[in-house]
């Protein structure tokens, strides 16, 4: 059986960990390609692979939304060849109406921003800086909704009444980049401004401002940083003490998850439209249990 | 004064410290064919390019057809009525001969489509062929482009484009340069036959007898600056290599006591 | 044409080899990649036979693969059409950067004014504009606040390039910066979806393509038989010799970047109609695949050189490879690999057979 | 230099006004740039007063911030490396647009030579070659091999445009494109971290503005003084008559190009070991701020005119604005729409003063 | 044979369909200073394109000092030992005279360091001053670049490499054509020690009076074919004219039946 993959993105770390997932339970089944294409971020280069998987015929589609409300039209493409269409990982808006043959398996983005910020909020307050406490935000990429939608969680935290006292300094993009954000930091370092936390879309950015802060002599211990990906990188530099917070999303088995869903759908067989895998708070108590997931 | 199509006062043009073209009063008659001689260098293809807007002078004054101008571009100059081959030919590479004759004025049908309004090919190819046999050059094919002519034959092209629009001055940058014999001698009917129609015409060139022949006065310029204003008639052609190499100077025109 | 009024004499002219379109190589090239997918999908064991353009299991009613012709075209018009107006752009010796960025902003502003009133029966309160209740408006007004956003973009770099004289280059450099941080920021990064019917029909089904077809038929007339594709073609020959033959550059300049703005503009309202959505990242890189489609067609980057008809051309050839790389089931990084190889490589052989025929003639 | 040595004579000629180096308006924009920043600073009123150069709080025993002055310089720095060579190729009248994917590349193929036996006291078992070994490695090892991948990818982009007289801007899009595979493809994807201490120190500190200033200043003696900076100018300015003059016009174009993929690799190992980590991402769209660097700093894009200076001037004002930026706090949207209004107005400025200098004098 | 420095068979030049050069036979002697006449477009300066290795010829031999060549490029050719003066001039816009004059075979020390090797500024700058007074030329300053040079200047500028570099065959493509009346004179001078020292020479030229004066041989070019082979003492400028303008055919060179 021939199935299309679509992925958002290839070089991002969580991703490929997903892909990878994907692409070794097909390997230990029989029968089962898996045709893996790149959409490289661009929705529109992801609807026409969409396209080519059904002009070549596949069986079965995989489709890991560049962006979920991008959704609608993939969905009536699948939908009008016949063919079954999974989503993997990002929420398609549609997710209430997907037609027959579709699913989703994967996970509510909402949940990262808002338990890494949380988790920010309680250390901040058990360090003793209820009073106020200053904290720079560091974005992804602007135009990507997993970007948007963590710095509006972060935002929402900082809104709620326990964690009021956190007041946001500044707020930039680093586009996801250590390198970016390396200078980012070095650049509002440079200031001389004081601060408390550091809030990133990703790890990747986190270790970034670390390296930067570690740079600039900084003591690690006084400052919390919190990153989303719970990358190995990422977990490394918690257990050196840099990094205080991230949050784990079980990538492998989202990608084995929706191959099955997949293969269910080709063999006509009954799935749920949605399957949630959800999100965990790793800290440096728990990260020992995450160093082989990820 | 108003039979001066054409006066500069005072013209002038500094390239960085290099003075081009210093303090230069020229005055063309209506009808009147002049040359202008000099040495390689002299700012005789300078005080051309001030006067037809390619460049902005840096001091002095221009008048013409009564009127003082400071022309923008080249553009501006063209629609006052001043025609010009310039020595760098002004030819589009990638276009061939009709294209680049009727450049800037083609001819059209549809006008009302503004700039979208259609090319009449027809039209200009007749003329095309037209313009260039008066020239006498020989082109296999005026489809060919530009870029794939013999420097002669681009000389012709620039030439024809002049010779087919009327306009109150014409002036051509050594246009018989690259020319061949006969190619030479078409030229210089062709401005025989502007002298005839009272055009007035000002000529580079470095060809003695073909100034002698053509033109009624020739002004010579030396280091950036006119160093005579000579008749025709009245000089003969040792006496004008005389002015241009500095042997000789006019009285009126000599600088800091130096003649 | 007789051969009398092609010329004024002189040398021998053989008038029969006069006529070799350059297209002609961008054309045999085409064929030589549909022929190659078509020849290893025969000898790839995996492939089982299968066929890239002809439908060997009977799935349609044509010996052809429908499905996969259209999505040959299909993906490649939207950016088509984008190439058409950067085709413009290179004929002048410019060069348009942002047109994938202008797609970007279009497409959310666009977008944003072509909101439904209700999604599955709730309000739209995401609705960009919803407090003002601008939702469930005439398709026509997406569509001409669309057509100015592009064509002021357009402006701003034609003005930019004529003006102060800056390269294009930076010019629209600028632009596509700027114009990407105008997408972000419009929405603050949302994306933008629920379009109205009315607007999500232009560009469903196979609407792109004749969209594209129409654009490319005109603008090939336009580029051949009237005063703006000649002046364009002068300037891109040679900018001075435009300038003192009379030609208003400045103003020529200034319109042809403003065509290809309208044109990206034009690029972004099917595009986001076609995926019923618009984000901040639609069109990153469109500007180098359009620039791509411009040069494998044979448009020379120094200006001057090329047709419409041959970005035509080279779109097609983008389509084939994106359509065959899938068709072969090439991993998705070789494919990258390969694309690069082959962009190159339709480069070289149509510079090689131009260059083989100039000799041999 | 005496009176009579200068030329043979003819017009008057004034020496005093002969000098105005070009790289003097780019120092100018920059100037302009940081007065802007600096009065901003002090206008605008959430900014209390703080400056942008100067230590108004005493952290530093000198005047200034040092901090800034050190991030302007170190921001920019990896980007200047790839700027060098990047301008040697615009002088020759090319491009260069796969840059950034060189340093995707190598960077991943450097970076796996570079890894640690042990993270955290367990074994490094993700270490691209652990299986075979190679980890602990000598520094020297993914330095040459890095160089060796920058090196190669260089030569395949002079060859291509040396021999097959493809456009540059063909050529490089190619090769951009499969070296962006080959980055994803080296470890499907996976980021490549822990590399050894001795790696890490490469890129560690102010290390990078170093390599970058002894580069620039080397590269500023070739270009000026040497045979081969002569050559890269004459082809930029007239390859034709480069060529008819018996200049070796396709080794050079090879070398240049070979030269500038070199830079990449640099500049890919100088990051990657700034960052501790490699990344197939890593580059995404350095090849345009490095061409955006050089044309600031007055290289011409028709090629032959410019100058190393000039380039290391564009960099530092791209340093500058992106300090600048978050110096002021400016949201992110307005940085982006306003970045791409500085590229364009520091070039304008440029273009401006240059043509009233023309005509002034 | 081997007092013959260059020679063509039957070379051949077709672009697309324009024959622009037919048949040439073509023979040239050590010591001898031969000049090509003919019309614009007659076939001069592609016949010299294909001797000098810029193009590849369609058909045909070359034999050059004794052996058959097939120049991939006029590195080849000069390398081989034939300097060129193009109508195109081959000059770099944006570099200065010294630069221009030795382009591909800088003065550098350092050698050791090969491509890197260093330019000796100071040598160059000397000797291209005292070349350029070999030419008559006037330059202000040899430090601006060749895009600010007059027409003539940049001709002399041509004229000054070719000549400052000792060759085995020199060839001048119109090398006066865009220069005045001293500056010509002092090329023709330079021409006449080229001539006194033995060199060959071919000479392509519109000017019958330079032609006569300079040259042993006269080769007319007309219509991509050549048309006749006098040697200049034995006619007048008008029957070279008759054989330009096909009003004459020497017997041996009729194509057709057709004189
Ligand atoms: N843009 C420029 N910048 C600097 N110098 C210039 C520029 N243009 C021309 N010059 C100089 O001005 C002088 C006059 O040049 P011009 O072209 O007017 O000479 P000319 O009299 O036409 O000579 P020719 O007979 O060779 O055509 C020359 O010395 C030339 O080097
Ligand atoms: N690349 C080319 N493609 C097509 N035709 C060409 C090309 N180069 C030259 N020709 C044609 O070949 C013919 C001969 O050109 P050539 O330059 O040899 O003439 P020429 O004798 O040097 O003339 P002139 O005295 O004007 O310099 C011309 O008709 C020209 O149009
Ligand atoms: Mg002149
Ligand atoms: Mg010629």
């Amino acid at each position: 059986q021939e199935i299309g993959v679509s992925m958002a993105l290839f070089d991002d770390n969580f991703l490929t960990v997903l892909r990878n997932g994907m692409v070794e339970s097909a390997a230990g089944m029989d029968g089962v390609n898996l045709q893996v294409e790149d959409a490289q971020n661009d929705v529109a280069r992801q609807l026409d692979q969409i396209n080519n998987f059904i002009a070549s015929g596949v069986a079965a589609i995989i489709v890991n939304p560049v962006d979920t409300s991008a959704t609608e039209a993939m969905s009536a493409a699948a939908a009008s060849a016949g063919v079954p269409l999974v989503y993997v990982n990002r929420q398609p808006v549609n997710a209430d109406s997907l037609p027959e043959g579709q699913a989703f398996v994967g996970s509510n983005e909402i949940e990262s921003g808002t338990l890494a910020a949380f988790e920010a909020c309680k250390l901040l307050r058990a360090a003793g800086k209820s009073n106020g406490a200053n904290v720079y935000i560091l974005m992804g990429e602007l135009s990507n909704q997993a970007a948007v939608q963590r710095t509006k969680d972060f935002d929402d935290i900082l809104a709620t009444d326990m964690c009021s006292f956190m007041s946001v300094i500044d707020r930039q993009t680093a586009n996801w980049s250590r390198d970016e954000a390396q200078n980012l930091m070095t650049n509002w370092l440079s200031s001389g401004q004081e601060f408390d936390a550091v809030l990133s879309n990703n790890d990747e950015m986190a270790i970034g401002a670390v390296q930067a802060m570690k740079a600039a002599g900084i003591a690690m211990e006084d400052v919390v940083v919190t990153g989303v990906d719970a990358t190995r990188d990422a977990l490394s530099a918690m257990q050196a003490g840099d990094l205080d917070v991230t949050v784990f999303q079980n990538a492998a088995g989202q990608g084995g998850g929706a191959l099955q869903a997949a293969l269910d759908l080709v063999a006509g067989e009954a799935v749920d439209s949605m399957v949630y895998i959800p999100f965990e708070l790793v800290t440096p108590d728990t990260v020992a249990d995450y160093l082989s997931a990820n | 004064m108003s039979d001066v199509i054409l006066q500069t006062r005072g013209l002038t043009k500094h390239y960085g410290g290099v003075h081009a073209l210093e303090g230069a009063d020229f005055t063309l008659m209506k009808g009147e064919h002049v040359a202008i001689m000099g040495d390689n260098g002299a700012g005789k293809s300078t005080f051309v390019r001030q006067i037809t807007g390619v460049e902005q002078p840096t001091r002095g004054e221009i008048h013409f057809d009564g009127a003082r101008v400071a022309f923008k571009g080249p553009l501006d100059a063209r629609e006052a009525g001043i025609e010009a081959v310039f020595q760098t030919l002004a030819l589009a590479d990638h276009l061939d001969v009709p294209d680049n004759l009727f450049l800037g004025r083609e001819r059209t049908k549809w006008n009302w489509l503004g700039p979208f309004r259609r090319l009449d090919y027809r039209a200009m190819h007749a003329d095309t062929i037209a313009a260039l046999e008066k020239t006498g050059v020989k082109i296999p094919s005026i489809r060919n482009t530009i870029q794939n002519m013999s420097g002669g034959q681009r000389q012709c092209v620039a030439i024809a484009r002049t010779a087919t629009f009327h306009s109150k001055l014409t002036i051509m940058d050594e246009p018989t340069a690259a020319l061949g014999v006969q190619e030479t001698a078409q030229v210089e009917n062709i401005i025989r036959t502007l002298k005839s129609q009272g055009e007035p015409l000002i000529l580079i060139s470095h060809n003695m007898r073909q100034v002698m022949d053509l033109c009624d006065r020739i002004v010579v310029f030396r280091r950036g600056r006119i160093c005579a204003n000579l008749r025709a008639a009245d000089v003969t052609g040792e006496e004008v290599v005389a002015y241009i190499t500095g042997a000789l100077t006019q009285p009126k025109y000599a600088v800091d006591g130096v003649l | 044409m007789t051969g009398a009024t092609l010329g004024t004499g002189g040398l021998k002219y053989d008038h029969a080899k006069r006529h070799r379109p350059p297209e002609l190589n961008v054309f045999l090239a085409l064929i030589l990649i549909v022929a190659v997918f078509e020849v290893l999908g025969q000898i790839l064991p995996y492939m089982n036979g299968q066929s890239f353009l002809f439908d060997t299991q009977g799935r349609f009613d044509s010996i052809f693969n429908e499905a996969r012709l259209k999505i040959i075209i299909l993906q490649v018009a939207i950016v088509g059409i984008i190439a058409l107006g950067v085709t413009q752009v290179i004929l002048t010796g410019g060069i348009d950067l942002s047109s994938g960025s202008i797609v970007g902003a279009t497409a959310m502003i666009a977008m944003s004014f072509a909101q439904v009133a209700e999604v599955n029966g709730s309000p739209n309160t995401r609705a960009v504009f919803f407090e003002q209740g601008w939702v469930d408006l005439p398709v026509l007004v997406p569509v001409v606040i669309g057509l100015i956003c592009g064509l002021v973009a357009g402006l701003i770099n034609g003005l930019l390039v004529a003006y102060t004289r800056i390269p294009p280059f930076i010019a629209t450099l600028g632009m596509m910066v700027t114009a990407r941080g105008v997408a972000k920021w419009w929405t603050m990064g949302q994306p933008v979806s629920f379009p109205t019917d009315s607007y999500a029909a232009i560009g469903a089904g196979m609407t792109p393509v004749y969209i594209f077809a129409v654009l490319a038929a005109l603008f090939y007339l336009v580029m051949r038989h009237t005063v703006y594709g000649k002046h364009t073609y002068a300037i891109g020959s040679n900018m001075d010799a435009a300038r003192m033959s009379g030609i208003n550059v400045q103003r020529h300049l200034t319109l042809v970047y403003t065509i290809a703005g309208a044109l990206a503009a034009i690029a972004a309202i099917v595009l986001s109609s076609k995926n019923l959505t618009a984000q901040a990242g639609m069109g990153v890189m469109y500007e180098l695949d359009a620039i791509a489609m411009a040069v494998i067609g044979g448009i020379s980057l120094q200006g001057g050189r090329g047709s419409i008809i041959g970005t035509a051309l080279g779109a097609l050839i983008f389509g084939v490879i994106l359509s065959g790389f899938t068709y072969l089931r090439l991993d998705a990084y070789y494919q990258e690999m390969a694309k690069g190889a082959i962009i190159v490589g339709a480069v070289v052989l149509d510079q090689w057979r131009q260059r083989r025929a100039a000799q041999r003639s």
